[in-house]
């Protein structure tokens, strides 16, 4: 059965009720896995490197884990939703600015390289120098690492995401952050994981600003992210990003504390971009969100143009 | 148009673009519909109430083409005194037996005409009609009618049958028992009123397409009629064209480019299978087959064509160079040619007749070949019963079809009606070669022979249908070398001798297109069959082709661009007769001989100041006499292509002019009526003549009628193609690319009869009558339209007939459901019948035989009588 | 070695699919067999930047590995968003319709309705590569409907049976037999059943010379020619039972 | 990149880097003269051996192939409306796709119309419905979201100005699915690529026609050259116009709309998602420059909160 808005709908056409655009054939969970840990791998390189900057080495070496880890498991999710995998070094063949997924190739390609480096750098202890090189390049393209994925969403015709593109880096900035802090927060001793929880709390409020801010801009074609499962799934990431804030303010610096709220920002985070990722199948499948806007838009323009038709004549 | 021959459609659309209106006339909105400027739907099975009401309304506001009417047709000629029309007698000509079941056309002759001599239409002999022979089927008696009579409307297709009068004419058109007069009598009550009555067909509706198709019809302008077998399909078949026929030589459209009655042909070669038959009642180049009571000799087969008008006057050449061909230096003047070599016909030989003969054990061994009759044809459980009681069967074809396999998955076997361990037939499926695998020529529907030329050799056993008789021919002879038997000495003494090729050993098409062709006294390839002679020095395997070898080339291998010729286009294939394009297009031309107008200029008389010079000529090959001019008038006692006269443009009529008024011919009037089909949920508004009077019926358990006005049965179906499909389905259901776009059968129905029933879109239904049920996906459609006819609502159910049981995809077939009635000219069936429609999947196993019985006991309690027969008549 | 044979095989298995890549693969098997340690390199080269193997003679900008990253070309060109030119692999530069590669195209006309299209057959090596209709028809200008434009199918589909299929009396299977075999069965039938039916005259001792147990409904894609040789047979047989998807 | 990611474009090939080039070359279907025979579905598969793409009735009137796919490259939509509509819910059973009732994505409208009148009879005059059939195919747009997406270059636009898929390239990536606007682009599961119409590339390398136009009988089908293709289409809108056909209109035509105007464009009877077409496509790349930008200031942001987490009292 379909939900019934509460407000009845706006009337359209369409062939058959069929969808207009394609429904993304990227996998579950590959793709929100992918958008998860490259956030978390993003942010925690940065993390990595201002715990290396402040002496704080039990966080770098769980933030450097994090960072060469996340983009590790980025890279296998990554290659396995290709439906050629084996020819996955097809992705350097070309640079393309206008592809996210090309520029994200060229972020992700030296951010794995370099945080990787980073990483076994601070576990062996060789080549520190070089490590501590790795581990700033690491850091450089975290944030580009983090955000870029937004893109790679909002850069299609799916309508939930290309009408979200204005919020979407922020949110999933604030996810990444949420994720990476959370995580340090879970492995790092209360000592050391201050500023892994300042940036859990900052993410947490970038992401649900950016939320909101999202489902009031966007009207209808925001729909998707309020009903059915993505709508649960966010609502539930919501609740749990805006719990362990509350809870990691008040409480953050008990260790067990630390460890559920923790937990707690790093699985939000995770359904997050379950959520977000099936919004986005959803807005494709229903071709309302594709029909009504760009109706409204058409009777928008046409309205503009008859408006200034109009004016010379007056 | 645009469903079943959509490259032809191209100049439909073409017309359209320059202007033309175009209507359709269909049960069903279809694609052609939905580019045409207007589609009328009408009621199925009633076409000759339609197009007599546009008869009528020619006549009765004179808007005929007069000038062409009075020297083209059969329009001023008087008619005897002792016809009676419909009008007179109630749905029935004069000349009506009803013990036999037949017409007598004697008293249709026209005025003046001798007595009909022995030639005549009927066998004398013949003591009585297929219905009391099919009560006495057993003894092989049945089905023997005028069978020669339908050889002869038959042989009207190229020519016409004998009228051995050229009779009395009024070219005032007032005689009260001319043409034009009874005419108008006959179609007087098929008024607006009267179509919508009938048809279904609103009077607005009726009235845009009688006012544009009159205006268009003149010196100016032409119009022509497409058909296809949405015409033919009916017991009144051959009449639903006669009245297309009327109607057109009345507005003058016959002969002239632009107008014209275009068959729309189905198969590739279909026109070449009519006019090199595999048909029984003719040989090639409509030639009758001599028949028993008639044809002892020679000299009697050609009797009643001797001495006729016109082109037929040649019979005996024609005859004499087939016998030739087939039997070359064996065919004497001592021996009469051979003539005693061809076997008789004494009846009804056409297919259903031998099916019901396979049935009853007459018949032991069939060829099928690229033929898939439990599907394609008609009443597909008598097909299957056929086979299904065979000695041998032998199936070529290029995928296994339903007919090969019915021992193992006919629906008679799910039934339990049939056994596969009890059917005896022994079957031998021979893979075929493929349109590219062997070199051959196609005639396409107006009548173009087009060579194709062989791209590949066939894969595995697959060899060309040339090929497989060949050498069966050659083992039979063989095998039968030495053979002093009488019987044997038509395959010994056979010319069988053709040149082989490739590694396969084919014979070469070309040497057998050479024999079509013909040859002369030297052995050369003649050019016209004119010049074919009656003293054995030519041969010719069909006349009507001679010419296809022209100059030792083969013609029909011409491929000159479009673009390099005008658009008659002489240069591309070549057309039987003579590379002729539009036929009797003498007639493009006034009596005179002048084009009637500029615009519509085709071919006309070229005069020359010296006497005898001058020509037909144009832009297609002249259909006349090229250097008779249009003055000629032949003497009294000239006889053949002598006695055609210079405004005669129907050359092949024995008196030249169009017939209006058929006077011999055809078995049921020499006008068309308005009857209802055998099954029927109305009742014939016109006469209390529910029925085509000599319709055929075949008697079978296994053919039940539905009562006609039946509440048990109370919709219509109809039967057709789908652009997607080719007729039974082996050439496009064995393809992923065809099946894919049209996956599984369906029905269409209207959103009325879906509400009455229950039907869902998608959903499922099943469709009964009295012979089977079937089930189909359902498509509810407002394409489909609810009729009112008088005071009640018929729903019509519309059913592709594509599916079987093998292929890619598969389903139950529309022709299971079909009856056999036929028409009597042609033994054509009838596809419109009467049905039920139900929501749900149809019974599976001995459950559907009962839940069909039933429908039949009710059907008959119903209405308190058997399903309908003759008594009404 | 042998598991980068391996790959390229399986490869090509997959990328047979696509029409386009029938050519591809024949030029990969002729370029291995001309560089039979080429097979490596040109996998390598097909996964990383599609650009064809050099074997083949195509290999104008590809001197190196590296020389040929269309990222090169896509800094030193003038396509700089790598949207056209510089994208463009070896395979799309050298790419040719397969009918350009036939060894005959023969004049041919489609199998289905009566309307009579003119058609082109292309072969290769034996075998129909397309059939399109032929543009200088007066008749069809070239167009062709979906069962016309499904022909190729109709004559390289897999559906089709191209081995004699018998079925003996009473069986319950399909059983091979020999085309020769089958045709001399057939023959034996045909005399058999003539003469048990034959009929020199009617019951009323009309003469009618004829056998009444055998008939034949032919289709109506039977060529004149062959339509001409049944009705031929039949009648030097005296067989009358003929018809023809005509009357149906 | 003035405007080489939307709006007008007039030279789409120079744009991708072909200095020298033939011109653009395009389709125009004019679905006026469309019979829905669907022959362009099947010369297209028979060309490019594009496989079967599933066998299921779909209900929809006699589109059983319902959707361009990577497995089908032209789609013949047909769409049956009532000539003289009223929304007077008759209460009839379903008219949509099988199982419509229980449909996830239902129609807009559950209310079946129908002629105003009961009788449906052809008394009316007419047959009271109109039966609109249309061929889809790849737009090849100006501005082509697939191609700019695409990451490996193997969607690229040709020397006539077409987007093709470059199939030893495709990694199957799948980002060009849901970048198309009118989703066309699908990826083969079997296969793992993606595939769309190339408007038969290899056969206009040697000034062939593509195989769908060729076999196209009524010339609904157009190919040519865009310019002059787009003059033809003016021309026939306005003599259908004439003719008072007021419904007919362009699609795609407009160089200046959402995709900078399409390669393949059309004439329609009919608002375009009634046959399954946006009515305002535009490409995402018209967004892109926001779209990086805020990629950025979302980098930045994060990299703020990470610079100031670590801002503060030590302990």
């Amino acid at each position: 059965m379909r939900e019934r808005a509460m407000v009845p709908e706006p009337e359209f056409e369409s062939y058959y009720g069929k969808q207009i655009i394609k429904t993304p054939t990227w996998k579950t969970p590959d793709v929100p896995i992918y958008l998860f840990v490259g956030g978390m791998a993003g942010a925690s390189a940065l993390l990595a490197e201002g715990a290396a900057r402040s002496g704080r080495p039990g966080l770098e070496g769980v933030a450097r884990g994090a960072a060469a880890g996340g983009a590790v498991v980025g890279t296998v999710a990554l290659i396995h939703d290709l439906g050629r995998p084996e020819r996955f070094l097809n992705m350097l063949r070309v640079l393309k600015v206008t592809s996210p997924l090309s520029v994200g190739s060229f972020i992700l390609a030296p951010f794995a390289g370099l945080s990787v480096a980073a990483f076994a750098s601070h576990v062996s202890g060789r080549v520190p120098r070089i490590g501590r090189l790795a581990g700033l390049g690491a850091a450089a393209f975290g944030p580009p690492l983090t955000t870029y994925t937004a893109a790679l969403l909002c850069n299609t015709a799916v309508p939930a995401w290309h009408e979200g593109h204005q919020e979407m880096p922020f949110l999933f900035a604030g996810s990444g952050a949420t994720a990476a802090g959370g995580l340090a927060m879970v492995l790092t001793p209360a000592a050391e994981n201050g500023p892994a929880r300042r940036m859990a709390i900052a993410g947490a409020g970038l992401e649900l600003a950016a939320a909101q801010r999202l489902k009031h801009r966007l009207g209808m074609v925001a729909e998707p992210y309020e009903i059915g499962r993505p709508g649960l799934l966010m609502r539930t990431a919501r609740a749990m990003t805006a719990a362990s804030a509350v809870v990691s303010l008040v409480a953050g610096r008990n260790r067990a504390v630390s460890v559920v709220a923790g937990t707690s920002y790093v699985a939000a985070s995770l359904i997050t971009r379950f959520g977000v990722f099936e919004a986005g199948l959803t807005s494709a499948r229903d071709p309302k969100y594709t029909v009504i806007p760009q109706r409204e838009r058409l009777e928008r323009r046409r309205a503009e143009r008859e408006h200034e038709d109009a004016r010379p004549a007056r | 148009m645009a469903e079943c021959h959509p490259v032809g459609f191209q100049w439909v659309m073409e017309a359209k673009r320059k202007g033309a209106t175009i209507f359709h006339v269909d049960p069903r909105f279809t694609r052609t519909s939905a580019v045409s400027d207007i589609h009328v739907p009408i009621r199925a099975g009633t076409d000759i109430a339609f197009l007599g009401g546009l008869v009528n309304y020619v006549l009765s506001h004179e808007l005929d083409f007069r000038e062409y009417v009075v020297a083209y047709t059969n329009a001023a000629t008087i008619i005897g005194e002792a016809f009676e029309d419909t009008e007179d007698l109630d749905g029935l000509f004069s000349g009506w037996d009803p013990e036999s079941g037949q017409y007598d056309p004697e008293t249709w002759q026209y005025a003046g005409a001798p007595k009909a001599p022995a030639a005549g239409q009927r066998d004398p002999a013949q003591p009585a009609g297929d219905r009391a022979g099919a009560e006495d089927a057993s003894t092989g008696h049945d089905h023997e009618k005028t069978s020669h009579g339908a050889a002869r409307s038959e042989a009207a297709g190229s020519g016409g049958p004998s009228v051995p009068h050229r009779g009395e004419r009024d070219e005032t058109l007032q005689h009260p028992r001319c043409v034009f007069q009874i005419l108008k009598r006959h179609f007087a009550r098929y008024t607006p009123e009267m179509v919508h009555e009938i048809c279904g067909i609103s009077r607005e509706q009726f009235g845009q397409v009688a006012d544009a198709l009159t205006k268009n019809s003149n010196r100016e302008r032409t119009s022509a009629f497409c058909y296809a077998v949405g015409w033919t399909h009916h017991s009144v078949g051959v009449q639903n064209i006669r009245t297309a026929s009327i109607l057109q030589l009345l507005l003058g459209n016959i002969g002239r480019p632009g107008g014209g009655i275009m068959a729309l042909r189905g198969h590739a070669s279909i026109q070449g299978s009519t006019d090199i038959p595999t048909l029984f009642n003719i040989l090639p180049g409509y030639i009758p087959m001599p028949h028993a009571a008639q044809h002892d000799s020679l000299d009697d087969f050609v009797a009643a064509d001797a001495g006729k008008v016109g082109f037929w006057g040649n019979m005996r050449s024609y005859t004499i160079s087939l016998l030739k061909a087939y039997w070359g230096d064996a065919a004497t003047v001592e021996n009469d040619f051979c003539f005693d070599y061809l076997p008789r016909i004494t009846g009804d030989h056409s297919t259903y007749s031998t099916v019901l003969g396979q049935i009853e054990g007459r018949v032991k061994g069939y060829f099928l070949v690229g033929e898939n009759p439990a599907v394609g044809s008609s009443n597909g459980k008598m097909q299957r019963l056929g086979l299904a009681n065979l000695d041998w069967l032998v199936v070529r074809d290029m995928a296994m079809i339903e007919s090969a396999t019915f021992w193992k998955d006919g629906a008679e076997i799910a039934t339990g009606e049939l056994a596969t361990d009890e059917i005896g037939t022994e079957v031998f499926f021979l893979p075929a070669a493929s349109h590219v695998e062997k070199a051959g020529s196609f005639t396409q529907t107006q009548r173009m022979l087009q060579w194709r030329t062989k791209a590949v050799e066939p894969p595995g056993d697959a060899r060309s249908d040339l090929q497989f008789y060949y050498e069966l021919g050659q083992r039979i002879r063989t095998k039968l070398a030495g053979s002093t038997d009488e019987m044997d000495r038509p395959l010994l003494d056979l010319t069988w001798d053709y040149p082989t090729e490739g590694p396969l050993g084919e014979p070469d098409g070309h040497a057998v297109l050479r024999e079509i062709n013909g040859t002369g006294p030297d052995g050369e390839p003649l050019s016209a069959y004119t010049e074919l002679k009656d003293d054995g020095s030519t041969s010719c395997g069909c006349w009507i082709y001679c010419g296809v070898y022209a100059d030792g080339v083969n013609q029909a291998a011409r491929r000159k661009p479009h673009w390099e010729q005008n658009e008659v286009a002489l240069e591309w294939g070549w057309v039987w007769p003579a590379n002729r394009r539009i036929l009797y297009n003498r007639a493009s031309a006034d009596p005179d001989g002048k084009p009637w107008s500029e615009r519509k200029k085709y071919v006309w008389w070229e005069a020359s100041a010296d006497e005898g010079r001058g020509r037909w000529t144009g832009d297609d090959v002249p259909d006349f006499i090229a250097d008779r001019p249009p003055d000629h008038v032949p003497a009294d006692d000239a006889t053949g292509p002598d006695a055609i006269g210079g405004r005669d443009p129907f050359v092949m009529q024995t008196d030249g002019k169009g017939w209006l008024f058929a006077s011999a011919g055809l078995a049921d009037g020499p006008l068309p009526t308005h009857y209802e089909p055998p099954e029927s949920p109305v009742h014939n508004a016109l006469y209390r003549q529910q029925n085509n009077p000599p319709r055929k019926s075949i008697d079978h358990r296994a053919n039940p009628l539905n009562p006609s006005y039946s509440t048990v049965f109370p919709y219509v179906f109809t039967t057709y193609r789908l652009t997607e499909h080719h007729t039974a389905g082996a050439m496009s259901r064995t393809l992923s690319y065809l099946s894919e776009l049209q996956p599984e059968m369906f029905c269409e129905i209207s959103p009325r009869l879906a509400r009455q029933r229950g039907l869902t879109n998608g959903g499922w239904a099943t469709i009964v009558t009295s012979r089977t049920a079937i089930e189909a996906r359902v498509l509810v459609t407002e394409r489909l339209r609810s009729l009112r006819i008088g005071d009640q609502y018929v729903e019509q159910v519309g059913l592709p007939y594509h599916w079987g049981g093998t292929g890619l995809t598969t389903g139950d077939s529309a022709n299971d459901l079909v009856n056999l009635t036929l028409d009597p000219n042609v033994f054509i069936q009838d596809k419109v019948g009467t049905c039920d429609i139900q929501p749900g999947r149809r019974p599976r196993g001995p459950e559907l035989v009962s839940y069909v019985d039933a429908y039949r006991v009710r059907a008959r309690d119903d209405d308190g009588r058997e399903p309908e027969n003759r008594s009404d008549a | 070695m042998a598991e980068a044979d391996g790959n390229r095989t399986r490869l090509t298995e997959v990328l047979g699919h696509n029409g386009f890549e029938d050519r591809a693969r024949h030029q990969t098997r002729n370029a291995s067999v001309g560089h039979p340690n080429a097979n490596l390199r040109e996998l390598v080269a097909q996964g990383m930047h599609g650009d064809a193997p050099s074997g083949y003679g195509v290999a104008m900008r590809e001197k190196t590995f590296i020389g040929s990253w269309p990222i090169l070309r896509q800094i030193s060109g003038s396509d700089r968003l790598g949207r056209g030119k510089a994208a463009m692999s070896s395979r799309s530069e050298h790419l040719q319709p397969r009918t350009a590669e036939a060894d005959k195209v023969v004049d041919s006309v489609c199998p289905f309705c009566a309307v009579g299209c003119a058609q082109k057959v292309y072969v290769k090596d034996g075998l129909v590569t397309q059939i399109e209709g032929d543009a200088a028809s007066p008749i069809s200008r070239g167009r062709l409907c979906p069962k016309g434009s499904a022909s190729k199918q109709l004559v390289t589909s897999p559906t089709r049976v191209t081995k004699v299929r018998y079925r003996r009396s009473f069986g319950s299977e399909w059983e091979d037999l020999e085309l020769d075999t089958a045709m001399d069965m057939i023959a034996d039938r045909v005399i058999k059943t003539r003469k048990e039916f034959w009929q020199w005259e009617d019951e009323e001792g009309r003469r009618t010379r004829r056998t009444m147990g055998i008939a034949s409904l032919g289709g109506a894609t039977l060529d004149n020619e062959e339509n001409y040789l049944m009705k031929k047979l039949y009648t030097a047989m005296g067989a009358i039972q003929i018809e023809n998807q005509a009357r149906i | 990149m003035s405007n080489s990611l939307h709006g007008r474009l007039d030279d789409v090939q120079q744009d991708a880097g072909y200095d020298q080039h033939p011109p653009r070359m395009g389709f125009f279907t004019d679905t006026s003269v469309c019979i829905g025979c669907k022959a362009c579905e099947v010369a297209c598969k028979e060309w490019n051996d594009v496989p079967e793409d599933g066998m299921s009735l779909s209900g929809m009137s006699y589109d059983n192939t319902q959707a361009l796919g990577a497995s089908t490259w032209r789609h013949v939509a047909f769409v049956e409306k009532p000539l003289h509509p009223t929304t007077t819910d008759l209460g009839l059973p379903g008219m949509g796709a099988p199982g419509w009732d229980s449909h996830e994505n239902g129609p807009a409208s559950a209310a079946v119309t129908l002629p105003a009148s009961e009788d449906q009879g052809a008394e009316s005059g007419d047959s009271g419905v109109r039966w609109l059939m249309s061929s889809d195919v790849c737009k090849h747009c100006t501005h082509a979201a697939c191609l700019d997406v695409c990451p490996t270059g193997s969607l690229f636009r040709t020397e006539y100005g077409t987007v093709v898929v470059q199939p030893d390239i495709c990694n199957g990536c799948g980002y060009c699915v849901p970048a198309c606007p009118y989703g066309v682009i699908d990826v083969r599961k079997e296969d793992g690529r993606a595939f769309k119409c190339t408007l038969c590339y290899d056969r206009l390398k040697t000034g062939d026609t593509p195989a769908c136009a060729k076999a196209c009988p009524t010339e609904s089908i157009q190919y040519g050259e865009l310019d002059e293709l787009r003059a033809r289409a003016d021309k026939r809108v306005d003599e259908l116009h004439e003719k008072g056909l007021d419904v007919a209109r362009l699609y795609g035509r407009d160089p200046e709309d959402g995709v900078g105007g399409d390669g393949a464009f059309f004439l329609l009877l009919d608002e375009p998602e009634v046959y399954g077409l946006p009515p305002d496509p535009v490409v995402t790349t018209r967004d892109l420059g926001s779209i990086w930008a805020h990629v950025g200031a979302a980098a930045g942001a994060l990299l703020a909160i990470g610079a100031a987490s670590f801002v503060g009292r030590r302990r």
